[in-house]
């Protein structure tokens, strides 16, 4: 019972499949979506909505963009449950204990 | 990571001998027992400081000591105490019975195990390396207020040394925790599946989650407020528009889960030693553990209840105050589990059992005190105030001391294969027992009186004399007490009678093993089927707590001085850091120096890794 | 409780403990910082409220407590070969003792929310019965503002570690600190407060009447660790009737009863303190102005007497360490004729009420 | 036949062949976003913080943002940011596939953005303190450099560590391949967790 190694490796692998192309097209969806992001404060500058919704739009892209290098580029899509698990408990936890701070403490960043 | 694994199995691992092997070594178990020595000696420290502080109060106006050598003894007791003595001793009990318990050869990274070990040890030297070096100790107290730390207040270098020997626990610790939860995930014995586990490792385990989420909070607060003393900037001085409660929502969204830190693994002790010693299951396995669970989280909804006095405002306090109280059900829970345990048990009174019971009883009586903290309006009367000293050293001495004065006797003979004397035993407890509430029930009365805490010096008359000096004389029978457990200690080291494997008739794995365990822990492979995979094997019949797989090839890494190596770079750059903004021409020399050291260190045990592939 | 007689074993020296110190606290044993003594209607609340938490206490220790010593008692070992039963659990059962705590925690809450209420809400009678006060903390004594009451220069009156307030009347806090974090704490009239710098706390209370000429006498110390001489950092409250508080007040605006400086006050003094009708101006220290009235020396380290206050000016260091004074004033800097100069001078500083002595 | 019981008996765990030291990291990065959480607490918290006898008093958040422009220079460190996921994606992809050319090359690649973001980041904070915002001297600017600061240690560290593992690929080629890429997946997820840290920073406190 060594330590983590159930497979006895056999020096060459397989090799695995390619996913270069899908990690290209969600760079480029990341991509658009930072561009988006860039240019709603530029839009904004006129205040054409309010503050609220311009914070609400910049925190939601930006939680679709995390999620998604998550999913991808970190590989938890698709991998073990454990790991996931491992990292989005704490971000819940942290988010959670944010808006509990703000709530309570700094009512004026509101 | 190319070398065939298999080829590593039966290779005679190098055995230094003497002192080499100490420092050398990434045995769990060796570690282990450094952790607790170390942290014992950090117990016997701050209990002598704790004596200082009992004897500058035994009586009013006393002179013995200083209000600045009195502020700084204050402050490294409860440092001490808090990150030298009850955290390593957790620590090392962990390691060494963590991996015992749930079948495995050893801790997922022994290495970094033993780096952790290291910095502990390092951090503790810096720490105290301010009484020569840096002109005096800490003194702002161990939860360290702003502006109280800054520059201007706190004159010497002691907070310096006081934030970097934190920093040194800290990474400490953070690597120790993650190294135990992936050693409970990933190297169970096959079959024990989590609600198998035993109820230590199940603590362990929620011990080193809530490490790993506080610990960042006092990183990042001790960090800036280090900038702050050396680097001029403004975190925490109002005088330039900081804000000193930024340090205190910091320190205590560390701090309040810090007690849970403290107590849970205690809690996961006295669920091993009651049932064994009732022998009877323990009552309520499944709640037992998720209590602990629900304990872990709960704690970080708390921090708050530490700031009652600050003015918070009507809706934090009533949100703290409940949090607060709502932790009150599952410890409650467990409390009535263990009493269930007991009953209609055949109860054997030996000194484990002795320390389970007492722990119980003085829980109880801190815990009652702390659910009356956490209704806000009777905290504004007590906090800051001897009736806290009262409550927390009944949680932390009455709950996790008598707990782990309870593990040694219990895990004396694992790890020794000798018993410890029951008759001296049972003298340690008994004076024990007598002189913790000597010295700590007065302080209840000393706190609704009125008396401040962490005052130096009080003026008599004030209904405060009498109290004080029963603490004063309790005190010295604590620390008899403890003089009886080292006389015990040695005693039966030398002539303690043999142990055997298993000498309580448990239930759990690691009493599977020879005592003292060989280095690989286990010849066999336990497949486990039941949460007492030993007593089912002997009370059920054969098999049907474990099975054995013979076909078991246990590896270890070879021992390495990569991790002392490494740790000794960090050690020294913490003194680097101590004199980069006072003395830049010594301390950017002596930061070079420890990055070279650390940079050896590290490639060491690079190489080390492609040979062998564990950290 | 399934057995009684350990119950009533148990009982016995619990009440002697709980009597034993109320009879120790009762004979001659003064504790004029206790918070046992309830003397304003929100530390009233928050003693009731404890008693709650008191009683609950007592009930579950004694639960727990009997359950431990029946256990011990009865299921001790008779048959080292004997095997109990093995009992796992029981759902039910758990499931009670899980809601049994979230009952009591409950309770607890709603009077803990009450309570809150009772004491963070200055109720709507205190309009046009309210007194301002304005604390603020200085290592290692308090400074107290009246904004209220004008001195004689049209400024608000300024008095230091004595704090005098009328009893039925509302008493309006609000506390800055200059340097660290100290604590507003008055046992018997008011929770504690985190007095802060660079930020405004505030607390009310309502202290019970007093007769006239009868003011009653509240010691308070700070509570949060503030440094060096955190534990010599205390105050007086006096509590006076309406009328005799309207005469200190009326007292102490007025300027010095004696404002001929002695020559030593002028050379060694008046950089850091204010006797008001005087060329002392100083605000690092103290107000001096009514001193010789005040019951302490030091911030409630000695009492107001010749031979200590000779002490004090002697040499600070010995009586408060570390002090702010002893900046100024060395062992050697005064002559003893300077000293007694001194003493003489700030003794004479006595408009006429003061409770000094009678405590 | 032993080995068969024991599979059989761990067919559920959750901990079940996960490899340790990918479990270590995850473990550790989950103490990180604590990390991150704490810093970005501090700045939202402080950052509009006037100081009462500062020298830049007059200089309020808006003022100090302006500083920024719309965030030109950022957008671009943004952007490098996000190419360096793409290109250490695809360097793990190289190694999966036994494509050692595409491996190093990628791998080099991502060393090249993170020490292009490094400069920027160099330069961006050249820039602000000529322009009097120093990390003494205001509180915007004391939390602003402090979570930026230690972002970049962090991508300091990565680079570091993206280095020493091309200079291992290159002198032992044979310890890289479809069957032994955990090396090099660990660094990667470091780097895209760096990567995460950036698009949060980015947000809230550049963009916000």
């Amino acid at each position: 019972m060594a330590h983590g190694h159930d497979e006895h490796a056999p020096i060459e692998h397989e090799a695995h499949h390619s996913h270069a192309k899908l990690y290209v097209i969600i760079f480029f969806i990341l991509l658009v979506m930072t561009g988006i992001e860039i240019a709603i404060p530029i839009i904004n500058k006129a205040e054409i909505v309010v503050k609220q919704v311009e914070v609400a739009l910049l925190l939601g892209l930006m939680t679709i963009k995390g999620a998604i290098v998550m999913m991808f580029y970190m590989h938890l899509k698709g991998d073990r449950r454990m790991f996931g698990t491992l990292f989005v408990f704490p971000i819940v936890c942290v988010l959670l204990m944010m808006l509990g701070f703000f709530a309570l403490f700094q009512p004026e960043l509101w | 990571m190319a070398t065939d694994v298999s080829t590593l199995h039966h290779a005679p691992a190098k055995q230094r001998r003497g002192w080499l092997e100490w420092i050398t070594t990434v045995d769990h178990k060796k570690i282990g027992i450094m952790y607790a020595v170390t942290a014992f000696l950090f117990f016997v420290i701050g209990g002598l400081e704790a004596l200082l502080i009992r004897l500058q109060l035994g009586t009013p106006q006393n002179a013995l000591l200083t209000p600045e050598a009195y502020n700084q003894v204050f402050t490294m007791h409860g440092t001490t105490m808090v990150f030298m003595a009850i955290m390593p001793i957790n620590a090392g009990f962990m390691n060494y019975f963590v991996p015992l318990m749930i079948g495995a050869g050893d801790m997922a990274y022994p290495r970094m195990n033993a780096m952790s070990y290291w910095l502990l040890l390092f951090g503790g030297i810096v720490m105290y390396s301010s009484f020569v070096f840096g002109g005096g100790a800490p003194d702002a107290g161990w939860f360290a207020y702003a502006p109280l730390t800054s520059t201007t207040y706190s004159v010497t270098r002691g907070m310096d040394y006081w934030v970097l020997g934190l920093q040194l626990l800290g990474v400490s610790s953070l690597a120790g925790s993650v190294n135990i939860i992936v050693t409970i995930i990933r190297l169970r014995a096959p079959g024990m599946r989590f609600n198998r586990m035993p109820l230590f490792v199940w603590m362990s385990f929620v011990t080193s989650f809530l490490l790993i989420f506080a610990l960042p909070s006092i990183t990042v607060g001790i960090t800036l407020l280090f900038f702050d003393r050396n680097f001029g900037t403004n975190f925490f001085l109002p005088a330039a528009g900081g804000d000193p409660l930024l340090w205190q929502h910091l320190f205590w969204f560390f701090g309040h889960p810090e007690v849970y830190i403290m107590i849970l693994p205690a809690f996961g002790v006295v669920s091993e030693m009651l049932p064994v010693f009732s022998r009877k299951p323990i009552f309520g396995y499944e709640f037992v553990a998720y209590s602990g669970v629900a304990i872990g989280v709960l704690g970080f909804t708390v921090w708050a209840h530490h700031m009652f006095a600050t003015n918070l405002g009507v809706i934090a306090d009533t949100f703290f105050a409940a949090a607060s109280m709502l932790i009150s059900v599952p410890t409650g829970v467990k409390i009535f589990n263990w009493l269930a345990t007991l009953w209609r048990g055949e109860l054997r009174f030996k000194t484990p059992m002795l320390f389970s019971l007492g722990f119980i009883a003085m829980f109880v009586i801190g815990g009652i005190s702390g659910v009356s903290l956490a209704a806000a309006p009777f905290d504004l009367q007590v906090t800051d105030s001897y009736f806290v000293v009262a409550h927390f050293h009944y949680v932390l001495f009455g709950g996790a001391v008598f707990a782990l004065f309870g593990a040694a006797y219990y895990w004396f003979p694992k790890i020794t294969g000798k018993m410890m004397s029951e008759r001296i035993g049972k003298w340690h407890f008994w004076i024990l027992l007598l002189g913790f509430n000597l010295t700590f029930f007065p302080q209840h009365m000393l706190g609704l009186q009125g008396m401040p805490r962490r005052v130096w010096t009080y003026q008599q008359n004030q209904g405060w004399d009498f109290y004080n000096l029963l603490s004063t004389i309790g005190s010295f029978c604590i620390a008899f007490a403890t003089l009886v457990f080292i006389v015990n200690f040695i005693i039966s080291l030398r002539k303690g009678a043999p142990a055997g494997n298993d000498p309580w008739d448990a239930a759990t794995l690691e009493w599977a093993t020879t005592s003292p365990p060989p280095a690989h822990n286990f010849d066999v492979e336990y497949i486990v089927h039941s949460r007492r995979p030993l007593w089912d094997n002997k009370y059920s019949g054969e098999g049907r707590g474990m099975t054995i797989n013979y076909d078991f090839h246990p590896h270890l890494p070879p021992p390495s001085y990569a991790p002392i190596i490494f740790s000794f770079g960090l050690f020294v750059l913490a003194y680097g850091m101590l004199n980069l903004a006072s003395a830049p021409l010594i301390g950017i020399p002596i930061i070079l120096v420890a990055l070279a050291i650390a940079f050896v260190g590290m490639n060491r045990w690079v190489g080390e890794i492609a040979q062998d592939p564990v950290l | 409780m399934p057995n009684r007689s350990p119950a009533k074993a148990l009982l016995r020296p619990t009440a002697t403990l709980l009597l034993g110190s109320v009879v120790l606290a009762a004979c001659g044993q003064k504790t004029p910082q206790t918070t046992l003594n309830p003397a304003s209607e929100s530390t009233r609340a928050i003693y009731n409220l404890s008693e709650l938490l008191f009683w609950l206490g007592v009930v579950v220790f004694l639960i727990v407590q009997t359950w431990l010593i029946v256990s011990i008692i009865k299921y001790r070992q008779k048959d080292s070969s004997q095997v109990p039963t093995q009992i796992h659990g029981n759902t039910k059962v758990e499931i009670a003792w899980t809601i049994v705590p979230a009952i009591i925690a409950i309770v607890i809450f709603v009077f803990t929310f009450d309570t809150i209420r009772k004491i963070e809400f200055m109720p709507d009678e205190a309009a046009g019965n309210t007194l301002n006060v304005k604390v603020i903390g200085h290592q290692w004594w308090w400074e107290f503002q009246y904004p209220d009451i004008k001195d004689a220069n049209g400024k608000p009156l300024v008095t230091a570690n004595e704090l005098w307030i009328p009893s039925g009347s509302y008493i309006d806090v609000k506390m800055t600190s200059v340097d660290v974090i100290h604590d507003f704490w008055i046992p018997g009239l008011a929770g504690k407060r985190d007095v802060m710098p660079n930020r405004e706390s505030g607390l009310w209370f309502k202290a019970d009447d007093v007769a006239d000429g009868a003011p009653g006498v509240f010691w308070g110390q700070c509570a949060e660790y503030c440094g060096g001489q955190h534990a010599y950092m205390k105050m007086r409250v006096v509590v006076a009737s309406p009328a005799d508080f309207q005469k200190w007040s009326t007292e102490q605006s007025q300027v010095a009863v004696n404002t001929t400086l002695p020559e030593s006050f002028t050379k060694n003094c008046i950089g850091c303190h204010v006797v008001r009708g005087t060329n002392a101006a100083g605000i690092t220290g103290p107000d001096l102005t009514h001193f010789g009235g005040r019951m302490t020396i030091a911030a409630g380290t000695v009492d107001n007497t010749r031979e200590h206050l000779y002490a004090w000016l002697d040499d600070p260091d010995a009586v408060k360490r570390g002090n702010i004074m002893t900046t100024a004033i060395k062992a050697d800097t005064l002559t003893e004729a300077e000293i007694n100069e001194l003493v003489d001078y700030l003794e004479s500083l006595n408009p006429g009420t003061s409770v000094k002595g009678q405590q | 036949m032993a080995q068969a019981v024991v599979r059989d008996i761990d067919k559920n765990d959750p901990g079940r062949g996960l490899d340790l030291r990918k479990l270590g990291m995850w473990t550790f990065l989950g103490s990180e976003v604590f990390f991150f959480g704490a810093l970005v607490v501090t700045h939202l918290s402080m950052r509009g913080v006037v100081a009462p006898s500062s020298s830049k008093a007059n200089l309020d958040v808006t003022g100090v943002r302006n500083l920024f422009g719309d965030n030109v220079l950022t957008s671009i460190l943004a952007f490098i940011l996000l190419t360096s996921s793409l290109t250490m994606v695809l360097a793990l992809d190289g190694v999966k596939t036994n494509n050692q050319k595409r491996f190093r090359f990628w791998l080099g690649a991502t060393i090249a953005c993170g020490v292009i973001f490094l400069g920027g980041q160099v330069y961006e904070f050249y820039h602000i303190v000529h322009e009097g915002v120093t990390i003494k001297n205001m509180m915007f600017g004391s939390t602003f450099f402090f979570v930026t600061g230690f972002h970049g240690t962090h991508v300091a560290v990565g680079v570091v560590w993206l280095v020493s593992l091309l200079v291992s690929a290159i002198r032992h080629p044979e310890r890289y391949n479809a069957g032994n890429y955990m090396a090099v997946e660990l660094g990667g997820l470091y780097w895209h967790f760096v990567d995460l840290v950036w698009v949060l920073i980015f947000t809230v406190i550049y963009l916000i």
